[in-house]
């Protein structure tokens, strides 16, 4: 982790005179803590990565190929908790955010640097935790990442300590929400005003009120399976009057609007770039920005969707239902936004751009699987079947994930002061991208036809088209492959990067590549919108 | 608005937002309570009869009495009165271990009676009887665990104003951990009437 | 933006009077909830229990003397809270 | 469930009118350099309405299908489905139990679910129904099978080791048949019934008669050989006798077989028909 600050060098890396891995891992420069959490959730990426697709590989032919049940269980386990705890709810605001946050709204830090620091060292620590409870105790968690009771206070796997694990994370993803909502109310620059806020950071502002609201429940509601476990305060138990549903809600009560807290940094990061890409202002900001609370807001009331078979009320079916499609409308305007900033626009199709386009198209496959999905006859029918499987995947890989690497392409170079090359990043991208559907699309098929999920032997008659769909998963390797090495080479070793290439008008694109510890020499005076190239002086 | 000088509102503003956190912490707790009471009301009212009014009682009046004791810490405080300010701190801190002590009372005299979390006398029990004790050992006991948190981050304010890095002119800190105490009596609040009294 | 910073020093004597006023709600609650009200003295002790929490973010906790945006945040997250439990019982009252 | 369809159309329709957006807008990048500005509130406005209206529409129409799903016709016929860790068992007015569900053609049946452990899932694709099967709880789906067949049956909430082997088939048979199967008497004592007791108590969703390695180790050959087992962390090798099998039904975590995960329910069966599988576990060479 430390070779990097041998290589790239200027800017904060070096003009604090400080150097070694204390500087790194005591440090509270939001740039530095973004950086360290950029490598942690690089690296958990590469697990949970790693874990698909022995998933995929496991499920290539019926019958047992490489692994027992017990392990296959395990894995999806371990496969879902890294990829949503460890690597999608801190990824983009966590990293990205932390790095270009501040400088967005024109501070020297965020407000609360040592809280910062603080999280980022509860993230290490809960992630630790998650890790030692996959080799300890009774073996690895075998219950899902939903840790639906009964069966998680039954299962004699070591899920008690990966639990408490989860818990320790959400600590580190309440802080990081107080720290941003804090630094957006006070410090922005003179002249920042609110419509003046680039819209990657308004994501992250709607994103950091989720995650204070939001995020508590969690952490009561495994505290609880953790009692439950321990103490046996039979709470869900129903041969003592418990209720397995209610665990249900308290679990949903989070996890949904904890999708959005991984979407709407993402769709932050696509609205900061396609203005850029195209030299045009962004069509609708206030939609937008207003847009992102209101999915904040509504997305928090529509956890009942994931329990119409669970044996809920007809009634709290159709509330939910509704709810449910009513946060597609702000999703919905977000992409006319988008679409419509390109028309007329001089579009440059570099690699930011390219992923930024995909992710629109795969989010809006993944939104409208999404509707089926929110409509209760038809969930029904595809509920815990591939066809959520396929679903999740394209919100949270076609959209989170590929934001992040367009947010990669985007960002990373500005930070240190080398960039990758154009063209493999390209190659990477378009496999990463056919690999994705073939995986993905033939998932949802799969799941119509009416595979269940969480199936390690499934079927003859599914065969075909799982096959199908690992081959794809050999593709994206590939093509995940070669965009990191991209990456990682271009920014240690790569062509210098100064200036403005790309032509931002956000705040970050004015000062110094790589930026220096107090970002700004001194207070910047903010004039004009994030989106105002003419008024940047951009040409 | 420089980012150098100590950002008084900031630091408040961090922790009412924290203290939301917390408020949404036990709401979880109070959402398990409302569904359970509206389906078990009759084993809710039995198990809420078994547990002591006077032990309820007296434990709000000590908490009531720290808040207050907390709050005009923070007067003092402001008023630069630095002997009185550490006096109401140690009365604030002095009702907790009260209330510590009470509630170990309570729990133990419960723990007599074969009532505690995965006891015999519950699990014979019928259902609702044994969601309650259940409800009613995490709740007080999440709120046992923040009284102990609160009274340690009491202490330690009171070191630093001894040592006068808390003072008139600087004393948010201060001012951030009444914040915090005040929540865990604001919870108390709620607990108190749903566990002793509406039974 | 210095002024919203300008410090309110409650006096002792406030504090106290709120106090006292806690502790008479107090006996208040308990008084009520041993009249026989059926439902209704969960609401009733629940209102009394809310003017009560009301005083304390209100005095104790300085809520009456900070600026208009804590009153909304807090007014956000009282109601987030309030939607989840309202949304638990679309399922819980209906089943 | 025509909606399904009809959700898909939309799917497809506005998906493909993405992509159409997509690629036109894209290749405007060489021609022009810049040309229009900011935004429209009209336009703000259509795609707010626009999307609401649509989605109201998706929504009304999943709604009014899904009550369709949830009433019962009045004259359904009623079967019990149990499951537990990792089987099925269906249970019929007349007492009569069966691991397959069977049913008529053309008459609606109602399944009640319940559930003795964890939570399970009550899952015919074929039908287009899926409920879980909840302990504590009631659920119940209905369908009407309209043409004889056999169709496959899963568990679709994820309940441990053996969720994906907990399959089995509904099988559709002309009424006739119907009644005939149903009146069937269960034969009386012997080997029949041992299966049949090992059947309903589930056994044989993880341990095989056939050899074949499941979940659990094979009954095959089982009676008198000798297994490796782990009692109380140590290593031994024991003789499978009488008492070792009573012992691995009734407690099942006292000694783990070798190379198997310690994960089978602990269950009382009483003492009658204990001694018949045994009996019949002793047969099985
Ligand atoms: C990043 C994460 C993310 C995001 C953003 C979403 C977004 C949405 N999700 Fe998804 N979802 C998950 C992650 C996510 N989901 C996960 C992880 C699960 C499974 C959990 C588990 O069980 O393990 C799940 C499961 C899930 C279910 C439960 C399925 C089941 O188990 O049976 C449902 C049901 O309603 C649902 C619905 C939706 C809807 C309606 C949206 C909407 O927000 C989508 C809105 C987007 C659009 C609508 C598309 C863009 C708009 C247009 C292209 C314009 C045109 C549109 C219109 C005219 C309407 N999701
Ligand atoms: C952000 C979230 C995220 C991401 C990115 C992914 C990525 C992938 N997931 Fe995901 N998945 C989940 C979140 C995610 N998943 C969740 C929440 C579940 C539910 C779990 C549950 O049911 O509880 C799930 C479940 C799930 C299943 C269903 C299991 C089942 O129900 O039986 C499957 C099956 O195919 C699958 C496959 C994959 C694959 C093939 C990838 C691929 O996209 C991975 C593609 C990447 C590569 C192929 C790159 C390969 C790289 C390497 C091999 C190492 C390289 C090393 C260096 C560079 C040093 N996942
Ligand atoms: Cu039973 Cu899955
Ligand atoms: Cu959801």
């Amino acid at each position: 982790m430390s070779q990097e600050t041998a290589t790239a060098e200027g800017g904060f890396w070096s003009d604090s005179g400080k150097t070694g891995i204390g500087s790194w891992i005591f440090s509270t420069d939001h740039k530095r803590i973004g950086l360290m959490y950029l490598y942690c959730v690089l690296s958990f990426f590469m697990v949970g990565v790693l874990l698909g697709v022995l998933i995929r590989l496991e499920l290539i032919a019926p019958g047992p190929t490489i692994v027992t049940a017990q392990t296959y269980n395990a894995l999806f386990t371990v496969h879902g908790v890294v990829m949503i705890f460890l690597f999608i709810i801190p990824g983009i605001p966590a990293s990205f955010g932390n790095l270009v946050l501040p400088i967005q709204l024109g501070a020297r830090d965020v407000a609360f640097p040592r809280v910062n620091l603080f999280s980022w060292w509860l993230y290490v620590i809960g992630a630790v935790i998650v890790l030692v409870s996959l080799f300890t105790g009774g073996g690895a968690p075998d219950t899902g990442w939903t840790f639906y009771v009964p069966f998680s206070a039954r299962t004699t796997t070591n899920v008690s300590l990966a639990v408490f694990g989860v818990f320790i994370l959400g600590f580190s993803s309440i802080l990081t929400g107080i720290n941003f909502v804090t630094t957006i109310h006070r410090m922005r620059a003179p002249g920042m005003n609110w419509t003046r806020i680039p819209l990657f950071t308004w994501s992250l502002y709607a994103t950091a009120w989720v995650q204070i609201l939001a995020t508590p429940i969690i952490a009561i509601t495994l505290l609880l399976v953790v009692t439950e476990r321990i103490l046996g305060l039979g709470l869900f138990d129903p041969s003592r009057g418990g209720d397995p549903i209610m665990f249900q809600h308290m679990f949903w009560i989070y996890s949904h609007p904890a999708v959005y807290i991984m979407i709407l940094p993402g769709m932050g990061v696509i609205s900061d770039i396609i203005p850029v890409f195209s030299r045009k202002p962004i069509f609708g900001y206030k939609m937008i920005a207003f847009s992102s609370l209101a999915i904040a807001a509504a997305g928090s009331a529509v956890w009942g969707h994931h329990m119409y078979t669970s044996g809920m009320s007809d009634l709290g079916v159709m509330v939910f239902s509704f709810l449910t499609f009513l946060v597609a409308i702000p999703s919905a305007i977000k992409v006319f936004n988008w679409v419509s900033t390109m028309y007329k626009g001089s579009i440059s199709l570099e690699a930011p751009m390219l992923f930024a386009l995909s992710f629109i198209l795969l989010f809006s496959i993944g939104g409208l699987s999404g509707l089926i999905l929110g409509a209760a006859s038809t969930d029904i029918h595809v509920h815990d079947t591939h066809f959520v499987v396929g679903h999740f995947h394209y919100v949270m890989f076609g959209g989170t994930g590929f934001a992040f690497f367009a947010a990669a392409h985007y960002w990373l170079p500005k930070y240190f002061g080398r960039r990758y090359e154009e063209k493999p990043a390209i190659i990477g991208w378009v496999l990463m991208f056919i690999g994705f559907n073939v995986l993905y699309f033939t998932m949802q098929v799969l799941g119509m036809e009416g595979m269940p999920r969480r199936y390690y032997d499934y079927l003859p008659e599914f065969a075909r088209l799982n096959l199908v769909a690992t081959v794809g998963s050999w593709i994206m390797v590939a093509g995940i492959l070669i965009v990191l090495w991209n990456l990682w080479r271009g920014l240690l070793k790569g062509e210098p990067f100064t200036g403005n290439p790309w032509g931002g008008a956000t705040l970050e694109w004015s000062i110094p590549t790589p930026p220096p510890t107090e970002n700004f020499e001194e207070d910047p005076v903010v004039t004009h919108g994030p989106y105002d190239f003419k008024g940047a002086g951009v040409p | 608005m420089s980012h150098l000088e100590k950002d008084t509102f900031g630091a408040k503003l961090g922790m009412w937002l924290f203290l939301f956190t917390e408020i949404l912490l036990f709401g979880g707790v109070f959402i398990l309570y409302s569904v359970y009471l509206t389906r078990y009301p009759r084993e809710f009212g039995l198990g809420g009869k078994q547990l002591d009014l006077v032990y309820g009682a007296t434990n709000t009046v000590v908490l009531l009495t720290s808040s207050l004791f907390a709050a005009m810490s923070v007067t003092a405080i402001k008023r630069g009165a630095k002997k009185v300010t550490l006096g109401l701190l140690g009365g604030t801190i002095g009702c907790a271990l009260i209330f510590l002590f009470i509630k170990y009372l309570e729990w133990s005299a419960k723990f007599h009676h074969g009532i505690y979390p995965n006891s015999p006398k519950l699990i014979a029990g019928p259902p609702g009887e044994s969601v309650f004790f259940g409800l009613y050992y995490l709740t007080t006991g999440l709120h046992g665990i923040h009284v102990i948190i609160g009274s340690v981050l009491m202490a330690w304010t009171a070191v630093m104003v001894q040592r006068e890095v808390l003072h008139a002119g600087d004393n948010v800190t201060l001012e951030n951990v009444t914040l915090y105490w005040h929540l865990v009596d604001l919870v108390w609040i709620f607990i108190f009437p749903l566990y002793y009294l509406i039974l | 933006m210095t002024n919203e910073s300008a410090e309110h020093i409650l006096s002792y004597g406030k504090l106290v009077t709120v106090w006292v006023t806690l502790l008479v709600l107090t006996a208040a609650t308990i008084m009520v909830t041993r009249v026989e009200l059926g439902v209704w003295k969960v609401w009733a002790a629940l209102a009394i229990a809310s003017i009560k929490s009301g005083l304390v973010i209100a005095f104790f906790m300085h809520m009456k003397y900070e600026p208009r945006l804590f009153r909304i945040i807090l007014f956000v997250a009282l109601f987030t809270l309030a939607g989840f439990i309202g949304g638990t019982f679309f399922d819980v009252l209906y089943r | 469930m025509f909606l399904f369809g009809a959700c898909l159309v939309l799917l497809v329709g506005i998906t493909a009118t993405m992509i159409f957006f997509v690629v036109r807008y894209r290749r405007s990048k060489n021609p022009e350099p810049t040309s229009q500005v900011s935004g429209s509130p009209l336009l703000e406005v259509v795609w707010t309405l626009l999307p609401t209206i649509l989605v109201m529409g998706m929504f009304y129409y999943g709604w009014t299908s899904y009550l369709s799903l949830r009433t019962v016709p009045k004259n359904a016929m009623q079967v019990k489905a149990e499951a537990r860790m990792w089987s099925w068992d269906f249970i019929y007015q007349n007492g009569k139990h069966s691991p397959k569900l069977v049913v008529p053609v053309g008459r609606a049946v109602q399944v009640n679910l319940e559930s003795e452990d964890v939570i399970h899932g009550f899952y015919v694709p074929a039908f287009r129904i899926k409920r879980d099967v909840v302990p504590g709880m009631k659920n119940h789906v209905w369908f009407v099978a309209n043409s004889p067949g056999s169709y496959d049956l899963f568990c679709s909430q994820y309940c441990g080791t053996g969720h994906s082997a907990m399959i089995t088939t509904v099988e559709a048979v002309p009424a006739d048949k119907f009644e005939a199967w149903l009146n069937e008497k269960a034969a009386e004592g012997g080997a029949a019934k041992g299966k049949a007791l090992l059947e309903s108590h589930g056994c044989l969703g993880c341990h095989s008669l056939d050899g074949s390695t499941k979940v659990g180790p094979t009954f095959k050959g089982l009676y008198g050989s000798q297994v490796k087992v782990t009692r109380g962390g140590k290593a031994e090798t024991v003789k499978a006798d009488e008492a070792y099998l009573r012992e691995s039904i009734l407690n099942p975590g006292a000694a783990i077989v070798e190379g198997f995960p310690p994960i089978m329910p602990k269950s009382d069966i009483p003492e009658g028909d204990l001694k018949v599988m045994v009996e019949f576990l002793e047969g099985e060479k």
